[in-house]
């Protein structure tokens, strides 16, 4: 039989669920106290979700996606970019986000109904949230392709969900970036749902990583739980992008312990029991067992850590709601640099009905 | 022009109990009653199966006919758009859904390229009956890319039909006549209104037609034509106008495409002045056709200069100000007056 | 209005030896322009690079510029379009070609819910300065969808600028300017004129308005206003009706989105009549939006009804009948002779 | 290294440009007079193709494509098919096509402008040429999913090219085949262009057959210039799809011997040199050694088969010269199956146009 050609996709565990060592650690990540950072802005992301889903459910929010179950995910790929990159996130990676510089306030104007949400205080580069699945990960390509032609240092690193990688323009992003060779790193977050549509009703591939193949990048899927297994494929794919050698897909498996948004019932489709076995691999107490039992980390320093989220996250809630709405000429004025005459006239109406 | 909503209601007393319903409700219903009536007819989208929809729209549908004919779909809109053209073409009548209007823009295309030159193509060799269904509109408080109106795009399309409902009755009786249409309709859910009345609504399979519009208040002084949800803040309106002595009559157009002008005409004819209300940006919506219409054809009839009420020519914002860019009750009003002052 | 066209004539002889040359020639000769003048334009798209893409707009470019700067893409107009959302929203200027008008409807997605609001939805952060060339018409004898004028989807998308040069003057000024715009641009160029004549552009860099009509000939009894290649038709029709003793003014509007409507209004004030001539289908082509402004504005002025002579309300039928399909120089003179009849 | 998945992609040949076998012919294709009917219709298809140019060439004739050099492709396609099958073409395969019951005059018609070309003679299920790359995939795996609802016997079978292979529209048709297990055959046909651009300026993958791979699905590439493993390739990917078990990507390489339409000219982009490499792998040769050495074959018959081809073509020809235009009411009258009053109205206006 000849071959036309041969495949092997590598699957990265380092710590199991219990937070026991499963295999050498990368020598990167051997310090168990660098990694404490990664695990307070884990628990940080958790306690805001949280207080976010609480707001929603008094009224005091929109529709919020929350992030519950995918911190390591998150927050691995966050501290795995540098101000030189472009991140292009999906709708629910706010612990990325946050180690980027985005406020918690600006999330949740964004879900409150407030375009400001967008303008990050942190990476202008960034992309904003998007709402149209995996366009961002086509936009990324594109910031590659400016980087690559630029000689810039950076990589461009677009997240999207399981679902979001049957989108033609997750397929699209990787065709790019193997037809230009270019620093883009594609992170599929495998949570097991696209709202009510498992991994499996999605497409007839055995992982998602393989999807990579199409466009012959370097595939890897990884225990997305698993913080450490988070930061070696992260390093591994920013590596070959900075190195020139082109772009990756990452499969990371985690699960949606939450609800798809607060707009959603998962009752109405999802396995109790499901959830429940998936608790059984949060990623926060496996991080907690390992590095207590590394001894840099200890009750009382979570205790501690808890009030002082809690204090913090506050403070950005109280921030948020105390932003008084747009003016209604927020609407017009950043649609062009400069505006139509049409539209100033339109503007001027508008403001005529507001009694201005 | 109520002829057809008078007839239908005539047949109600057809129907076991016919119970009052939303017109979200009114949907499933059309689609549970065309699903028994004729199993060519599939439902497929995001969510569509066990979850019952976004909406609920499909809600019961796959535990009563089953997965074979409720297919979830890969969260692609290209895919559902490909494959709905692709059984639509080969004999099926499946009945497609757009989870939100924001999100129909990758099945141009194939609504465009295919599904609507089908037909014409092959010369009638291969037909595309297909409805696509799009929860259409703002004022929900919904995230962003949620609460477009972009029905402008599909009504300069030839081969398509563009439909919106604004009642539970219509929606019955337009939804089983666009699945039991030969050709492709895209059929525009106003959702700000989906639950915002019930209305009794037989379920005896009458279909209503796709090409007429629906006086639902007769007037004098002023004709106020509309469609989808603003429906509702024209009728608020006309009564509004109504207690400061002006007589407006109020037409849903239901179908964009092919647009019922003969109703239209026929009303500023007679109240000499018009007043164009839509969600959409002004500029080039499909209010322009009917302003463009009434300078064609109605010139010798206007007695004042038509007035659009519509969004801005902005995108709509996210939620915090968006009712301030929907057309408001006074902004109808404001309008109608100035016909009223300038004639 | 032409004050612009006149000052870029009065400015011609700074540049060396100006040639005479076509509308697809001025194209290239802006593109070049600008990058030379600006590091961060660069071209992509199919078969741009060293085939210098199908029209020969990109001819040379690759040789002058490199490959880094004239891009092939793969064969995907969604990768296109993405990339160049990307490139824009990053600092770059780019410049991408769409093969044919019918090729474009899988960009619809980024340039609606990405292109377009890029710099409303993140308040200024992050902006989209692109411009996207699209070959546009019919009446070249091409194979199916290499036809299509479906300007109409576009303009009423916020956010956007739409425009068409129908002269080799005003498609270099017009490109220069779609280029340095701070927010995106859909720039169709009507193929079938691309070699209809040459005319005398000089390579000055200077850019032409974005938001202004020509007025192309002066008249006083009708108004015709047009774009892209029914500029031909028109002219000829003004003259044959000069022939008859009627006097037509012909504007070209050139941008469609945002529409300089004075200037039209100005011209229906004198003539009290209009004629609108476009090749897209008739219903809800950007004529509607024309004729709806002077049923609002201009009502007083008009002695007769507003005529649109257009596309019929179905797809461009292959080449053997397309000339049937188009709008011809008799339908405009007969349109402009109703006018004439009805006041 | 623990891995996730691992993979291999068949390469098939039979018959090496010099006609001699390679392999061991598959069973089913072992019988040479069987091949007899398939190798004259490569002449044929040859025949018409030259006939069609030079039809362009005189002016009686619109933009045309060639099939030139891809003949043991498309007709090693149109055989594997049958009556119950849907057949997705893009717009040169006439071979397969031909095998399917459309005329040659169709064709002309449609190159000549005339969209009754499109009213096959043949197969009334089969899609019409498809000009927007691609989309016919996915139009096929609607048709295939039609059949597999309805527990329908046949499959569906679309045609791209390598740059086809880059479309979303392709990359949807097999990701939707994956995950409903569909009845489907994307046959990728390589022949080295898209126009001005090359194969490997469209992907970074090494083969466009491991694209499958990203939907789960088979893959195979194939020698497309050797109609024994044509045959073979989509006898597997039929059986695998009336079997049930789901779609295959095959990968056929070949080579455009001619410019990509009439209205291109390749020697602004391309290298004569490799042309005349490719014309040392042209199908009908090698087929015709094979066959004149298994002794099915001689001079006589090809002189006296080529006049027939000639003869048959010219009457093709002739038909469609004398096709008289349609008449105006042909661009409203297939529109709408109920035709709206106001088209009704354009239409007589339109009539009217012509006094009629
Ligand atoms: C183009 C488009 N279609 C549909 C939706 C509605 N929608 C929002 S999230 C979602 C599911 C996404 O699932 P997945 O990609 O797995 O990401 P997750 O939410 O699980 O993180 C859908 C269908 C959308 N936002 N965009
Ligand atoms: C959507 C779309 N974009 C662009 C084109 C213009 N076009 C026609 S054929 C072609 C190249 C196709 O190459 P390939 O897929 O390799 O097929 P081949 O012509 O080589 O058989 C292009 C770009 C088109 N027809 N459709
Ligand atoms: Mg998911
Ligand atoms: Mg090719």
């Amino acid at each position: 039989m000849a071959l036309a050609a041969s495949f092997e996709i590598e699957y990265l565990q380092y710590l199991a669920p219990d937070g026991t060592a499963v295999a050498e650690l990368p020598e990167a990540f051997r310090d168990p106290a660098a990694l404490l950072p990664l695990f307070k802005q884990m628990l940080f992301v958790r306690v805001f979700d949280g207080k976010a889903i609480a707001l929603q459910r008094t009224g005091k929010l929109g529709t919020y996606a929350a992030s519950l179950g995918h911190e390591a995910t998150h927050v691995g790929i966050g501290a795995s970019m540098g101000p030189d990159d472009v991140f292009a996130p999906s709708y629910r990676e706010y612990g990325a986000q946050f180690m980027r510089g985005v406020q918690p306030r600006e999330v949740l104007m964004y879900w409150g109904g407030d375009e400001r949400g967008n303008d990050f205080s942190g990476m202008k580069q960034d992309y904003p949230w998007c709402v149209p699945i995996s366009t961002q990960c086509l936009m990324a390509a594109g910031a590659a392709l400016s980087m690559k032609l630029r000689k810039q240092p950076g990589m461009a690193v677009a997240c999207c969900g399981d679902g979001g990688s049957s989108k033609t323009d997750f397929y699209a992003a990787l065709n790019s970036a193997g037809a230009y060779t270019l620093p883009l790193v594609l992170c599929v977050i495998n949570n097991g749902w696209a709202i009510s549509v498992p991994r499996k009703a999605q497409t007839g591939a055995e992982t998602l990583a393989q999807k990579g193949l199409a466009g012959g990048l370097h595939c890897l899927q990884v225990d997305g739980n698993d913080l450490i297994a988070v930061l070696e494929a992260m390093r591994r794919a920013s590596e070959r992008a900075r190195n020139g050698e082109g772009g990756s897909v990452i499969e990371f498996m985690t699960y949606r312990l939450h609800d798809h948004t607060t707009a959603d019932d998962a009752r109405r489709y999802r396995d109790e029991a499901e959830v429940k076995d998936a608790w059984t691999r949060d990623p926060i107490p496996r991080l907690r067992t390992y590095l207590t039992a590394q001894g840099v980390w200890n009750e009382d320093m979570e205790k501690a850590w808890a009030d002082e989220c809690a204090a913090k996250v506050d403070v950005e809630i109280n921030a948020y709601l105390e932003t008084p709405v747009q003016p209604v000429e927020a609407m017009f004025d950043y649609l062009y640099a400069d505006m139509p005459a049409d539209l100033q006239h339109q503007r001027a109406q508008a403001l005529a009905r507001e009694g201005r | 022009m109520n002829a057809a909503a008078d007839s239908k209601a005539t047949t109600m007393q057809d129907a076991k109990a016919p119970a009052a319903i939303t017109l979200i409700e009114a949907i499933t219903q059309a689609l549970a009653y065309e699903m028994r009536n004729d199993p060519s007819v599939l439902v497929l989208g995001e969510d569509v199966g066990v979850n019952g929809g976004v909406f609920r729209a499909t809600a019961g549908l796959s535990a009563q006919f089953g997965p074979e004919r409720v297919l979830d779909t890969p969260l692609d809109e290209t895919t559902i758009a490909g494959l709905t053209v692709g059984l639509a073409s080969q004999g099926m009548k499946p009945v497609a859904e757009a989870q939100f209007d924001g999100f129909m823009y990758p099945m141009v295309d194939f609504i465009v390229s295919h599904a609507a030159r089908m037909r014409y193509r092959t010369r009638g060799r291969l037909t595309c009956p297909m409805v696509l269904r799009v929860p259409w509109g703002g004022g929900i408080r919904a995230p962003e890319h949620h609460s477009e109106a972009n029905e402008a795009i599909f009504t300069n399309v030839p081969g398509l039909r563009v439909v919106m409902p604004s009642s539970p009755q219509r929606a019955y009786g337009m939804l089983l006549a666009a699945i039991r249409e030969p050709d492709p309709v895209i059929f525009f859910e106003p959702k700000r209104i989906y639950r915002q009345y019930k209305e009794v609504v037989a379920d005896d399979g009458e279909a209503l037609p796709l090409d007429v519009c629906y006086t639902l208040r007769d007037g004098t002084d002023v004709t106020l034509v509309t469609w989808g949800a603003q429906v509702k803040e024209t009728l608020e309106a006309a009564e509004k106008l109504e207690k400061e002595g002006i007589s407006a009559e109020v037409i849903d157009v239901a179908t964009l495409r092919p647009l019922d002008f003969a109703t239209i005409a026929e009303s500023v004819s007679r109240t000499g002045r018009c007043v164009i209300v839509h969600e959409a940006p002004k500029t080039a919506g499909f209010g322009a056709e009917i302003a463009a219409r009434l300078a064609e054809e109605s010139m010798y009839d206007l007695v004042a200069p038509v007035e659009r009420v519509t969004g801005y020519d902005t995108h709509i914002p996210l939620f915090r100000l968006e009712m301030k860019y929907l057309p408001s009750v006074d902004r109808v009003v404001a309008a109608a007056k100035r016909a009223m002052a300038a004639s």
